[in-house]
């Protein structure tokens, strides 16, 4: 696969250390190309890259609020449509709390009106922009700060919301699951969904230093052993056909996951041992 | 000039189908509802050629219509009571982002407990945002209003949103005769709008929403106050052009029968009709009784204000809203940016009919300046 | 005096803030073991690492990243 | 000024008449006011219209509580609504009805058997247009040509032409008396 060598995320930007936002934003703008318009919703992503009077895009891009990026994209895509401009692709990064949560209504509205732009959401399931609250994109037993563990609580004691699968039952062309740690999975992902004519959806697991708790250079290691436990699944769903797009040759021990991170430390082998049967439950499901 | 019998509704959905928006995101809402219906008709029609979009919620119609505005193009949206309310956190970013968006605002009460009849306490609850706000009389200067609304708005100076408000149902769903203009004058009253200040276009990146720390955000809202004072020029230019193409002449206030009056009513929007009634009846009877009509909100026209009824000694400021614990706010914004002693009266809460014998009332009770807020047309006193 | 609507027309314009200052470990690339896989270049999260194996320490934040995924150990990572 | 207040359940084209009343008024070269006092309430539910008509532009934006004229298109809402609260000594009162109404001291009253009229034209008991060809006739208030075009102009097709027949059909009877 060619990868394009241009830039359109500069340097400079106020992210952590081995931020994984800004290398899946970098992979996405890289295959996108310089006709592209970009909406972020609040959160990381906008603040680390537009602290005024600087911007770290080198193609538009708008913000408005938390919950309405998908709502904005609309009306930037409508406006595209009515000057002509049907070439230049819209695409919206939104967080996980900005899509499963505060973004749902706004995000379902447009999915569900056929606008042809293409949502990618940065998922390091939980705010981290605010410090590490739990979103309804947590998984289940990880510690946030309004899910900690303590005495009475192992952590967060629900599963992860399945946003792509709310994005399916849309009916939209276009839906896929993505880990920046797979980066041609990933950036083909984002080309097929540039090419499509309609909404698509794209779901991006991207690990973060500070709210999963690893070192920065673990990065791109902990997308891996989430893909290869079996714990983040990657796949695609193109006009109604589900395909799974990477099977680990051999499943790893989600064990090995959650013991690489500060956000699980407290679960006890029994708790593990729960994920690891939910974990191998959806993938006997899904052959994977 | 044709005379159409229609509603201010329609008035207004002809209006924006003479501006010729590129989008229009809307959201049904009673009583504003039949705006979006002559518009999706007119769009349906191919009278329109805008982007309709059918957003799931107001706080997503003013989303989108504020990105498509960040796009560079012209946007209209419509709402009401809730709807507004809903889209307050958006009113408020629009402004800041200086998008010359235009709202029509179907002036309804805000639940609870629930009503969908008229006051003016959804839009006067959004007084602090930045937008500009018109308070419309009648069809005719719905209609009228729109178009002055995207002149000003647009203009380089200004870019700020407005608000044109018409009462929930008097207006709303009255028909009486209105003038529909030409389209030839329109564009001579109207140019397209071209930004310059923020658009997203990939020849030309740039960032529109950024994050501003201590350093700079202060700064960006004493532009947008210096923006909205100067608008005041740029509504008298606009206002002075508007007459010369279409014969009608608009200010920032009507003055009716004040100028030698003793006693002055102070009031926005349809009821000035009924009121402009009242005052005839009284100057038939050798009672110097007039009424000033404060059309333009925001800015707020204090001088034009103040001149109009400093030389009256009995002064009542009619609101249909209440900031609780204070009064109605149009008659503590008079009390407190002019040297007057108002009275203050609140009336027409949630779609109580106001009639001639309330103005009376008033007129009456203007006579002994208290402080005390009076409500007027409460049941317990029968009219 | 800010930009109507605080919009920022200089693209690209964070390269005016040096966050290689931010540096506690340096990665040094032997080009003379790289492989050109792209690894680094790829998942740098500061888009800081070109065609040709240069490393932009002006912005480079020394997160390591780059020196974790290189499969040939051709980065290593020192105390600035 | 003509003041007239229409009494009407939801679905039964009140707010339409009163529309209706205000454009074939200024077809007629006056100035007109028409609005609903809309309720929440759905089909069925009592609902009130106004027109105003007048030689002058007409500013007053309150209910009408003293009407020159009142159309009632239901006579069930007799029961349920005083519609003659204000009326005007010597005004007039046009009823739908086939049954006998009793009348108020300082009312005439004018019955109209529009559902007949309907039924037998329209084929559906929509009343609204038939209680307009008959106020031309009662009040003079506003032509019967001006209320024809209106009706044409409001319903397209087949069913402007029934209904505008229907119209003219009340106007006639009511002339007779």
């Amino acid at each position: 696969m060619e990868i394009p060598e241009k830039e359109f995320l500069a340097p400079g930007h106020r992210a952590c250390a081995g931020c994984g936002a800004t290398i899946g934003v970098r992979l996405a703008l890289k295959m996108l190309g310089e006709n592209t318009v970009a909406i972020s919703a609040t959160g990381c992503l906008e603040v680390i890259t537009t602290p005024y009077p600087e911007t770290s895009w080198e193609i538009p891009w708008m913000h408005v609020a938390f919950e309405n990026a998908a709502a904005v994209a609309s009306g930037v895509e409508s406006a595209l449509k009515s000057l002509g401009k049907t070439d230049t692709t819209v695409v919206v990064f939104g967080g996980d709390g900005g899509t499963a949560d505060i973004g749902l209504q706004a995000l379902s509205g447009a999915m569900e009106r056929g606008h042809n732009l293409i949502y990618i959401c940065y998922d390091n399931e939980a705010y981290m922009n605010t410090g590490i609250q739990r979103s309804g994109s947590t998984p289940y037993g990880a510690s946030t700060t309004t899910s900690p563990h303590g005495k009475e609580s192992f952590g967060e004691d629900r599963p992860k919301k399945n946003m792509p699968m709310i994005m399916a039952a849309h009916g939209i062309p276009y839906i896929a699951t993505a880990s920046i740690s797979y980066p041609e999975d990933f950036m083909k992902k984002v080309k097929k969904a540039s090419e499509i004519e309609g909404p698509a959806y794209i779901h991006l697991q991207q690990p973060c230093t500070t709210g999963w708790g690893y070192s920065p250079e673990k990065t791109i290691e902990l997308g891996r052993l989430a893909v290869e436990t079996g714990s983040w699944i990657l796949y695609e769903i193109e006009e109604g056909e589900f395909k799974v797009t990477y099977r680990p040759l051999q499943r790893r021990a989600v064990k090995e996951y959650l013991n690489a991170q500060k956000r699980f430390k407290h679960l006890t082998d029994l708790e593990k041992e729960r994920i690891q049967s939910h974990v191998d439950a959806v993938c006997i499901e899904l052959k994977v | 000039m044709v005379l159409k019998v229609m509603s201010a509704n329609q008035a207004i959905a002809e209006a924006v189908k003479l501006a010729n928006p590129n989008v229009i995101p809307v959201y049904p809402i009673t009583p504003q509802t039949t705006i979006s219906e002559h518009l999706a008709k007119f769009v349906a029609d191919g009278d329109m050629s805008a982007e309709y979009i059918r957003v799931e919620s107001e706080h997503s119609a003013i989303s989108a219509a504020l990105g498509a505005s960040g796009t560079g193009v012209r946007v209209f949206t419509a709402t009401s009571s809730q709807g507004l309310a809903l889209m307050h956190e958006i009113i408020f970013a629009a402004a800041g982002l200086r998008a010359p968006i235009v709202m029509a605002d179907a002036n309804r009460a805000l639940s609870a407990p629930l009503s969908i009849w008229n006051d003016q306490q959804d839009s006067i609850s959004e007084r602090d945002s930045g937008w500009m706000q018109i308070y419309a009389e009648n069809g005719q200067e719905a209609l009228d209003s729109i178009l002055i609304a995207y002149r000003v708005s647009e203009d380089h100076s200004v870019l700020l949103p407005s608000m044109v408000c018409i009462d929930g149902f008097i207006l709303t769903h009255t028909v009486d005769p209105v003038d529909v203009p030409g389209k030839g004058d329109v564009d001579k009253f109207l140019p397209p709008y071209k930004p310059d200040h923020a658009y997203l276009d990939p020849k030309r990146p740039m960032s529109i929403g950024t994050f501003t720390d201590p350093n700079y955000y202060m700064e960006a809202r004493h532009d947008m106050e210096l923006a909205l004072e100067g608008a005041k020029d740029v509504i008298t230019k606009a206002n002075s052009e508007f007459a010369e193409i279409f014969g009608r002449k608009y200010d920032f206030i009507e003055k009716y029968r004040s100028d030698d009056a003793d006693t002055i009513i102070v009031a926005m929007g349809s009821i000035c009709s009924t009121i402009k009634d009242v005052v005839d009846e009284h100057r038939d009877n050798g009672e110097k009784v007039g009424l000033v009509r404060v059309r333009v909100f925001r800015p707020f026209p204090t001088e034009e204000i103040y001149d109009a009824i400093k030389g009256a000694s009995n002064i009542g400021v009619l609101d249909k809203n209440i900031s609780f614990s204070v009064g109605g706010v149009l008659h503590n914004e008079i009390n407190a940016k002019m040297d007057v002693k108002a009275n203050g009266f609140i009336v027409g809460l949630g779609g109580r009919d106001i009639k001639p014998t309330h103005i009376n009332e008033i007129i009456e009770k203007t006579k002994n300046t208290t402080k005390t807020t009076q409500w007027i047309g409460l049941n317990k006193e029968e009219v | 005096m800010v930009s109507i609507g605080a919009a920022v027309k200089e693209p690209g314009s964070t390269r005016k803030n040096k966050t290689g200052s931010w540096r506690t470990f340096k990665p040094i690339l032997d080009k003379e073991k790289c492989i050109e896989c792209e690894n680094c270049i790829m998942f740098c999260p500061e888009g800081c690492i070109n065609k040709d194996y240069d490393i932009d320490y002006d912005y480079c934040k020394g997160c390591g990243i780059c020196a974790e995924e290189c499969p040939v150990k051709a980065i290593k990572m020192e105390r600035e | 000024m003509i003041e007239v207040r229409f009494h009407g359940r939801g679905g039964q084209g009140a707010v339409t008449a009163a529309e209706i009343l205000a454009k074939a008024a200024f077809e007629d070269g006056k100035y007109c006011q028409a609005f609903p006092f809309f309720g929440v309430e759905r089909r069925g539910a009592p609902v009130m219209a106004f027109t105003r008509i007048d030689d002058q532009p007409i500013r007053r934006r309150y209910q009408v509580y003293k009407p020159d004229y009142v159309v009632v298109l239901d006579d069930g809402l007799l029961e349920v609504v005083d519609v003659f609260s204000g009326l005007k000594e010597g005004g007039k009162v046009i009823i739908n009805t086939s049954n006998g109404v009793e009348t108020t001291a300082g009312a005439e009253i004018h019955k109209v058997d529009a559902t007949g009229i309907a039924l037998d034209i329209l084929g559906v008991p929509i009343v609204n247009t038939i209680l307009l060809g008959a106020f031309a006739s009662v009040t003079e208030a506003v032509s019967i040509d001006a209320i024809i075009k209106i009706i044409k102009e409001t319903f397209s097709g087949e069913v402007g032409e029934k209904n505008a027949k229907a119209a003219r059909l009340a106007y006639e009877a009511a002339k007779k008396g």
